[in-house]
């Protein structure tokens, strides 16, 4: 996980001045996208804008206690008090305030004549993601990743299913919260190729710390190309233990999850016709390969304690490891 | 006061300072070939007996004297207990002469032991002594009959001894394997006892058990709450006691033995590693 | 404004008229403002026990509620760490806030002002002794019952703001949510009668001649404290009441599918949510400005800005409550409005941070303890303002917001804007009360809080996670270590040689002199 | 750790096990040099053995599916009656399915080199 060599490398910072020094700067001043890309300029007016007045007060404040009597005079005055207290204030925040407008006004307005529109329900420490085109079809189901095009703005149409979430993409744009009954829009526009790790930011329960999501930003072809191999059914297997696999997650888990072209069509959980090819599992919380997915299926109650799905600790060794192999089949 | 205090915690820290050298100088000689020194061997007999003597109040000993007891306890007497105590004109195994303390010759002990006394050595073994607890192996009243049939020991001539040993069928102890009582939930501390009879501490790390800290298979910590056992089946009280009986049917070639675990021992045994989360 | 007259140094000997006074005049008056003894003790009205008693309370909650955040620096320090499991760990964070911001920082202010406006404003007692007497027992007991739900393992763990809809019914079934609901309406109820208590203190029972202006500064801060509780308070009250409503009926005010709406708590809850913060912020100000005079030995500078400033934080608190909810969706163009409130709000800070600097360098400063405390106050709280003023800029909020930035400014500020200048406080009126503590003892404790204050400002990392990433792991050590120093500053009993004590007739009762005190 | 991250990691461990000879599995690879048991730890994580097994020293491995990996240089048999040597522990993770039919240890497709360092994290003395 990237942001694990970020925040490392955090540790190793003896003060904001030698950022510059460290390879890789913590995901928020690290833009890839042109929504961060703005921010981070503000950021890093604020940090340097900030760090000067608290060194111009603390000086001050030493001056006016160490300093000779005949030197400090000049501060012991009301005049000074208004001055610093009031005119410079008024001056430095209303430029301030005049900066971030036009800022911010330049991420909202951003609009972009086709963009990609893609919905996400936040759910009880998971996300699910609808890619709906123009008219608002649904065009493909998944959970938990989010691919879009490098330079193409991204409609992102956020509601929630119980509670409070918040989706937030440091590298990219800043966070939205997703409320229920309402629908909040985030326009995000890749500058670059890469893996985003995204985190829900508004406290949601249990395991809000393991309710996280990738965003995943590719050139143009290698996006359709992807989308058009997500809408593709799930694979037949091929192998016999497939086919065993195949038969036990039509039994034991077609209630709750979607596969399509499989008599599986619950929608409680996540859409998993695709899920071998995702980068992670349970919401950012494990890399996502056979050992992993068995893991999950037999004891999830202990890896995410009070989620939504029960461990199937039923199997035989045998059997967990076909229905495993079936489930990462589905690339 | 303080002075009394003082000189007598003075004389506990020499005392411990003096025994943890004596056993880290590794003076004292364990072999078997060489006997103890006459104060040791006295404190151990004596240690042995008083032992034996204090836990022997409450058994209340069973009519001992029909013909089909001491029939009985012979059969079982003659394979079981011939290899290590010998019986009369019967020398005992090659290993049984080898052990120290040597393993006493029964028609002496009939006339000095009390039959209570025989039952509790028998049932429960003593500690590094060689004497192995059949508790495990025999029935309740299999332990009764032998202790009937030492009690006539000092009665048999050799020739009697080997006239009748040769007319019975030995009955070897494992065949002998106390029933399963009742559908009983089990009991979780006569299974901690029974994971020491079975030597599991022999090859697992069992958190609670002294001494079971080996490593030869995996540990059992927080078995409990494991979702396989051996990677095969799911855990479970049944499927434990499946695995604890007959594991190499359910895992082939694993280097668990099949140790003729009783049925109602495994339960016991279960309902102990239940409390191992 | 013309200096006071000097202080005098001996209390007038001739009495306002000739006639012989009655000779056991004294023994009566003493026996009627005798303290009620042994347990009856629990039954004093007068401000001088409440107060202390109250002060006492509060800190020890402080005292509590920062173990609660040493545990929680304990899980935090490795990755992936198992020492809390996520039940306890939310409902350790969601206490430590509520027990911080609602058993601590408001009660501890307001004792402040119960033990000590009295006597600055020459009143023999508050206005309604036996209200804040009440006030103290509602908070006492509602206080320690509301913390021991921790102990059965049922305290609120929906945060220190409690969002609904996790909080609501369906998604906080169990009894934790009522804790907090019931627990906290009831004891704003005790800080609304303290407040009432105190406006009428200030405005009714002053010393005669003593007009508006030359009311003592910190009585100033006092009044724009209370008259903001009294309006801020009423909102969590009724909020606490709607939702508490909604979980006991199933009445849809925060249910969107039944036509209710999640943001509507968030607004009634931060519309008392950051005056709340100043709530806190003006009494320790006024500590400061009260402070920084005897330190600096001149009178304070632009007393009548200061005023002011008070006055006008307590009327810009009111219109900034929605930088609290900048990635709620809200349209672009009210957030701008809050976005500006948010940044004007920092004017009156900085004029009264100028006037103290203006007052200290026209003075000689004596840095003794309460001084250093000042300047650690000075210090930890600017860089909390300036975090302050930054996350008032909408986009960078975006960002930063439920992160560790804020986690980070609300302890600067609360650390550095409330507890060091009531530190300061605490060696700077102690002199009336006990002997002072050892000077060395004091020191230590300023430097341990200072040091302890450069938390790690770290944007990339969500907050209320209850085990951060396995990336987090050097920054949360180093903070848990950071934050293991501040475990309550050790004990401060001891004698410092302070040469001629003010008068030396200190009666039990209450101090002497209106003006501030030169201790 | 992000995908070139690990790439570049395997060249390097590679390139050391050719340096000293022992780049086919047949003899042991030398064991505990701190590079490799830090390998180890990367390479546990990455594959997300953790879901299953409890490793000690590794974060969020507290799996409860399989056996926990503690004291496996001391153990006398692995797997299904396997004995317990560095190229039976390779031989194991990498083709659990020969030794022990019907186990629920999935093939990993771990490679030579990544297994080589998870054996080596194993066995450091610790």
């Amino acid at each position: 996980m990237n942001c694990a060599r970020a925040s490392l490398c955090l540790v190793a910072l003896p003060a904001l001045v030698s950022l510059g020094a460290c390879g890789n700067m913590p995901a928020v001043l690290d833009p890839h996208g042109s929504n961060a890309q703005q921010t981070a300029q503000i950021a890093w007016v604020l940090f340097w804008g900030g760090g000067l007045i608290f060194v111009f007060v603390m000086a001050l404040a030493a001056y006016a206690v160490f300093a000779s009597p005949a030197h400090r005079a000049w501060l012991g005055r009301q005049n000074f008090v208004v001055g610093a207290g009031i005119v410079f204030p008024i001056v430095t925040l209303s430029a301030l305030l005049f900066y971030t407008f036009k800022v911010s006004g330049e991420l909202v307005g951003a609009k972009d004549a086709a963009p990609l529109k893609i919905e996400i329900v936040g759910e009880m420490w998971w996300w699910r993601v609808h890619y709906v085109d123009a008219g608002g079809a649904s065009v493909l189901v998944t959970a938990n990743e989010v691919h879009i095009p490098v330079g193409r703005t991204v409609e992102l149409f956020l509601e929630s299913a119980d509670v409070l979430h918040s989706f937030w993409v440091p590298n990219l744009a800043g966070k939205l919260d997703l409320i229920p009954g309402r629908v909040n829009v985030l326009r995000v526009k890749a500058d670059s190729a890469g893996v985003f790790r995204g985190q829900c930011a508004e406290y949601c329960g249990a395991q809000h710390a393991k309710m996280a999501f990738h965003v995943v930003a590719h050139a143009v072809p290698e996006f359709d190309a992807w989308l058009a191999a997500q809408q593709l059914p799930a694979a037949a297997p091929r192998t016999p233990t497939l086919e065993r696999g195949m038969t036990l997650f039509i039994a034991n888990c077609g209630a709750c999850h979607t596969v399509r072209a499989t008599p599986a069509a619950g929608q409680l959980g996540p859409d998993l016709t695709h899920v071998g090819s995702r980068l992670a599992l349970a919401a950012g919380t494990l890399p996502n390969n056979v050992g992993t997915i068995a893991g999950w299926i037999a004891a999830s109650q202990h890896i995410k304690p009070e989620n939504r799905m029960p461990s199937f600790d039923r199997f035989t060794g045998e059997e967990l490891r076909a229905l495993a192999a079936y489930v990462e089949s589905l690339q | 006061m303080m002075r009394t205090l003082v000189i007598l915690s003075g004389l506990a820290v020499l005392a411990i300072a003096g025994t943890a050298l004596f056993v880290y100088s590794g003076v004292y000689n364990v072999a078997a070939t060489r006997q103890h020194t006459a104060p040791v061997y006295w404190i151990l007999e004596t240690a042995m007996r008083r032992s034996v003597l204090r836990r022997v109040q409450e058994i209340e000993v069973p009519p001992l004297t029909e013909r089909a007891t001491i029939e009985r306890g012979l059969r079982l007497y003659h394979p079981n207990c011939v290899p290590c105590h010998g019986a009369p004109g019967i020398a005992p195994e090659g290993f049984g002469l080898a052990m120290m303390p040597v393993p006493a010759n029964l028609a002496l002990t009939a006339r000095e032991w009390q039959p209570a006394e025989v039952y509790w050595v028998v049932k429960h073994g003593i500690k590094t002594s060689g004497m192995p607890a059949w508790e495990f192996r025999l029935a309740d009243t299999d332990l009764w009959a032998i202790v009937a049939f030492v009690a006539t020991l000092p009665t048999l001539s050799p020739q009697e001894y080997r006239d009748r040993a040769r007319a019975i069928a030995p009955l070897v102890a494992a065949d002998a394997a106390p029933p399963a009582s009742g559908a009983d939930r089990g009991d979780a501390e006569r299974g901690k006892v029974a994971l020491q009879q079975y030597a599991c501490v022999a090859c697992h790390v069992i958190p609670g058990v002294v001494g079971a800290n080996k490593t030869v298979g995996p540990s059992l910590a927080g078995i409990a709450s494991r979702k396989y056992l051996a990677g095969v089946i799911p855990n479970g009280p049944d499927n434990m006691i499946r695995w604890l009986r007959f594991p190499q049917q359910i895992a082939p070639q694993s280097a668990m033995p099949d140790l003729g675990v009783a049925e109602r021992d495994a339960r016991d045994m279960a309902m102990f590693l239940e409390t191992l989360k | 404004m013309t200096p006071p007259a000097p202080l005098p140094t001996q209390l007038p000997t001739e009495l306002p008229n000739p006639l012989p006074r009655p000779d056991d005049e004294l023994a009566r008056l003493e026996a009627a403002w005798k303290p009620p003894s042994g347990w009856k003790l629990l039954s004093a009205v007068n401000n001088t026990h409440i107060g202390l008693f109250y002060i006492a309370t509060a800190f020890a909650f402080f005292v509590a509620a920062g173990i609660l955040a040493l545990l929680m620096r304990i899980q935090l320090a490795v990755p992936e760490n198992t020492f809390l499991d996520q039940v306890l760990y939310n409902q350790m964070f969601t206490m430590h806030g509520t027990v911080m911001m609602f058993l601590f920082a408001v009660p501890v202010v307001e004792a402040i002002g119960v033990l000590l406006l009295p006597n600055m404003l020459g009143a023999r007692d508050l206005p309604f002794p036996r209200l804040s007497a009440y006030a103290y027992w509602a908070y006492l007991i509602g206080g320690v019952v509301f913390f021991g739900s921790l102990f059965f393992g049922n305290a609120p763990d929906g945060g220190w703001f409690m969002n609904p809809p996790l909080t609501s019914y369906r998604y906080s079934p169990g009894a934790n949510a009522d804790w907090w609901l019931l627990g906290i309406g009831f004891i704003e109820i005790s800080a609304i009668a303290g407040a009432i208590e105190i406006i009428v203190g200030i405005l009714r029972t002053r010393a005669p001649g003593m007009s508006l202006d030359k009311l003592p500064i910190y009585a100033w801060a006092m009044l724009v404290f209370a008259g903001m509780i009294v309006f801020a308070f009423p909102a969590v009250i009724l909020a606490t009441m709607l939702l508490e409503l909604e979980r006991a009926f199933h009445w849809p005010f925060f249910v969107a599918e039944l036509g209710g709406d999640p943001l509507l708590w968030q607004h009634l809850f931060w519309f008392f949510g950051h005056p709340e913060v100043y709530i806190i912020f003006l009494p320790a100000a006024g500590m400061v400005s009260l402070i920084v005079p005897t330190m600096a030995r001149t009178p304070l500078l632009a007393h009548r800005l200061i005023v002011l400033a008070l006055a006008g934080t307590g009327f810009l608190s009111f219109g900034l409550w929605v930088h609290h909810m900048f990635a709620t969706g809200i349209p672009q163009l009210s957030l701008s409005f809050f976005s500006a409130a948010g940044m004007a709000v920092a004017i009156p800070s900085g004029i009264q941070i100028f006037a103290w600097i203006a007052t200290m360098a026209s003075g000689r400063v004596q840095l003794k303890t309460p001084a250093l405390f000042v300047l650690g106050f000075l210090a930890v709280f600017v860089i909390g303002g300036l975090t302050g003023v930054m996350v008032a800029v909408v986009p960078f909020d975006w960002q930063v917001h439920d992160t560790y930035f804020i986690v980070a400014h609300l302890h600067y500020v609360l650390f550095g804007g409330m507890v060091f200048p009531m530190f300061a406080a605490f060696y700077y009126w102690i002199g009336c009360r006990a002997r002072w503590p050892a000077r060395r003892i004091a020191v230590g404790v300023f430097r341990i809080r200072a040091l302890a204050y450069r938390r790690h400002r770290e944007p990339g990392a969500a907050r209320r996670l209850v085990g951060n990433a396995a990336g987090a792991a050097g920054s949360g050590l180093f903070v848990s270590m950071a934050a293991a120093f501040t475990g309550d500053g050790g004990s401060w009993r001891g004698a410092e040689g302070r040469e001629e004590r003010y008068l030396g007739i200190v009666p039990r009762e209450s101090f002497p002199r209106a003006a501030s005190k030169g201790c | 750790m992000t995908g070139p991250g690990i790439a570049l990691r395997r060249l390097a461990i590679a390139g050391w096990l050719l340096l000293a000879g022992c780049a086919n599995e047949s003899d042991a690879p030398a064991f505990d040099t701190r590079e490799d048991v830090a390998l180890g730890a990367i390479a546990f994580h990455q594959y997300g053995c953790g879901a299953c097994h409890r490793i000690p020293g590794i974060a969020s491995a507290d799996g409860i599916v399989g056996p926990p990996l503690v004291d496996m240089a001391r153990r006398v048999y692995i797997a299904r009656g396997l004995p317990n040597t560095p190229e039976n522990m390779i031989r194991w993770i990498r083709a659990p399915q020969e030794l022990a039919p019907g186990s629920a240890m999935p093939e990993m497709q771990v490679t030579a080199v990544d297994a080589a360092a998870m054996v080596a994290y194993l066995y450091r003395s610790e």
